[in-house]
């Protein structure tokens, strides 16, 4: 069974690390601070000029002052920092934070990104996730493995406009757990119940698999 | 003090010598931390073929995105333009040209507008559309490019609190562009909720010394909310 | 929240890791704002080879040029180091070198470490000795000089007060080139005359963000002050 | 007769204007701040951080941690702002500040400034003077015409390292306020009792004399 849009949240959540800095995008990765183990302090950045965001707001608390990258109104966490752009992306291309989880048309073996334009479709722009991927130390990819004509969204090379190079580290897809690198995508974890044979046949880039390759357990 | 007094009383004070074909540098992500009532000024004096330098574009009925039913603006400088479908219609007629720019390059562009450095060299952007036409350097084994700096004729900014001298406190996250946009305009207007005396507020506590503002004007703003998300207690 | 609370309890602690031939740059103008106690643990760890970056050395007896005393400094990355008699003896004698930096370039480069930025452009140079061997590039007709960015293996910082997940703010000019120090480190260690609890510290009066930050500890200053002046009332 | 150190600065006073932000140097410029006319408010800059520099602090208010570019103890003037010192580079690289007053050790015709250097000499270093004189609006030196030995500071081309180049609008010296422009030193004005031909005698650059020049009164 492929994993829900939580449990690629959630799984990805394993990836954290107590004190990290964390920027997550909008979609899937959101969804990501639901899932912060127990115990765990992560703090998560917000491009627009937060660190330290925290949950939505009481119909009390709203105020449109206060909102995230993603635009939705939002609270400051206990210990938050509120700064310009120009700060904000200073950290953030300045590789102070630990881990950006986005979203993603296409990934390449390379570890190339493709998110941000589709042509002959409206270019809306890249907002900051070619800061992100140029900047953060370490970065996630989720999204679905396939798009929904079933074709590969692994592939060897990039076919879209790139939004980086050579730069997501790791892969969460509906399908699997896969790291991105040497120039391949590496099978770590299957989705419960999901054959090695339907993830080779939904990855269209280089896919290294070594051995038994663990289930997902949630 | 008339020296140092940049209050104004009208919004046409405020936006006097605003021309056809200038450049205009607007603080604000989305609709939050928008100077609204300068915006709104900008549409009544119908100035044409302006360059718009600003993260967003508004929304159809908000915002930046007021300019665009006269068709005022030329081109945009942004990195993120989806929310209105005026925009796509008028980009996709060729009326609108739009600059498609990294928000941590559009940010640093207007600092180092305001800052006298006329280029700098980022990774942001580095084998992508954005590199297009740009100088590449390598530092340190890894490949840059240079991207210059923005200026403008004029910069409209929304403060929450500036004093008489144009020292400027922002809210929240509301501060956003604002600062870069203040510092980047020939002429700097602020559009502030509250008006206060010098020495009202705390030196240190101050986001944009008064150097860089030329004129104050206060204002009621609605702050409309793009997304409202709330959750329940 | 043991992941963000970096208070140590120790110099020894706050200055783990510094190592013989490291870079290491400071906060501090003359004498004000600067981290008297690291500076003293440097000194007392008596690591050599040491490249210091920090607006100037302070004075024979007081803040860095301490560790002019035991030679721990080979390189000095200043825009003024006039105070010092020692320094000047042991720059004569060929012992320490010293590369002269414009104080607003000084500046800029170390913001520019901190904010991945590898190189900028400034006409603050240009025609002048420190211009020399430096790349040269037209803007709108003017002459610029490129100027690279500054990152060390270890920053040190003074700040007024701190919470315990690095959140910083400064007091008067005692801030200076701290900030800018406090990005530039990949260890960051800061000085804080009072250390309080998260929350405490309204979001948009931080002056530095905690993400840059590594290391807090709290400490008692000196103060000492370089040029007494007074007026009689 | 020369004028002295305080006229060389109630001098230069003239020069400003109401609203005007200016920076002012140590030694002679600092004691332009005695001299702001009635009725007009300038706000001085220092570049350690400070716009809005007030007097010297009484005891009582001495305050380690407040002090000017000169490293002396000051307080902050009513409306001030305080900032790190990329920002207050900013605004000096970024042409916000109206004028800059300095010292100099030698101006050449072109207004090239020498001021930081002499080889030989202790490399004591710029400090921000060149970012000052790159950066100002409008850069005014103050300085004798000659130095103790009788030789003219004013030359052809400098000879000491340069601080600038073809950045010096004007000259306040001890015997004339001399403009700087098209390749000529221009003189404007003799301090009183002063003759046209000892400022001739005393500047080795191109002097350009036209017609009768008055004579300042204080």
């Amino acid at each position: 069974m492929a994993l829900t849009r939580d449990q690629i949240a959630q799984r990805v959540a394993r990836e954290l690390q107590d004190g990290y800095y964390v920027n997550l995008g909008i979609g899937i990765p959101t969804l990501v601070a639901n899932f912060i183990p127990e115990g765990m302090e992560v703090m998560l950045q917000s491009e627009n000029g937060l660190l330290g965001m925290g949950p939505y707001p009481t119909e009390a608390e709203l105020d449109a002052d206060m909102i995230n990258a993603g635009k939705e109104t939002v609270t400051a966490a206990k210990g938050a920092a509120i700064f310009n752009s120009a700060e904000s992306f200073a950290m953030i291309r300045g590789g102070h934070v630990d881990l950006t989880v986005l979203g993603a048309f296409e990934v390449d073996q390379n570890g190339s990104i493709a998110s941000y334009m589709i042509p002959g479709k409206l270019v809306k722009g890249m907002g900051g996730a070619m800061d992100l991927v140029a900047g953060a130390q370490n970065i996630i990819v989720t999204m679905t493995h396939a798009n929904k004509h079933g074709q590969s969204k692994l592939l060897e090379a990039c076919t879209l406009p790139l939004t980086g190079v050579d730069c997501v580290k790791k892969i969460v897809s509906d399908l699997a757990v896969i790291e991105v690198k040497d120039g391949a995508f590496h099978l770590l974890e299957r989705a419960p119940g999901v054959s090695i044979e339907e993830i080779q046949e939904k990855t269209a880039g280089k896919l290294v698999v070594n051995g038994d390759v663990p289930e997902m357990v949630f | 003090m008339a020296g140092f007094d940049k209050v104004v009383n009208s919004y046409e004070e405020a936006m006097a010598g605003l021309e056809d074909g200038m450049t205009i540098i607007a603080g604000g992500f989305g609709l939050c931390g928008i100077p609204e009532g300068l915006i709104a000024q900008m549409v009544k004096m119908g100035k044409k073929e302006l360059t718009i330098v600003s993260n967003n574009c508004g929304v159809d009925d908000f915002g930046l995105g007021l300019l665009l039913h006269d068709r005022q603006i030329k081109k945009m400088v942004s990195s993120y333009v989806g929310e209105n479908a005026l925009f796509e219609k008028q980009l996709l007629n060729g009326e609108l040209e739009v600059e498609l720019t990294p928000q941590g390059t559009l940010a640093e562009k207007m600092r180092a507008g305001g800052a006298g450095i006329p280029a700098f060299y980022t990774a942001t952007g580095v084998g992508t559309p954005v590199a297009d036409g740009k100088e590449v350097k390598q530092f340190n084994g890894r490949d840059y490019i240079m991207e210059e700096s923005i200026t403008g004729e004029f910069a409209i900014v929304r403060a929450w609190k500036a004093d008489r001298y144009g020292n400027l406190v922002f809210r929240h996250t509301a501060m956003n562009f604002n600062p870069m946009a203040a510092t980047a305009g020939k002429i700097t207007v602020v559009e502030a909720e509250e008006i206060v005396e010098p020495g009202e507020l705390e030196p240190s506590e101050i986001h944009t010394p008064g150097i860089y503002v030329n004129r104050v004007i206060k204002a009621n703003f609605e702050k409309r909310i793009e997304r409202r998300t709330v959750r329940q207690d």
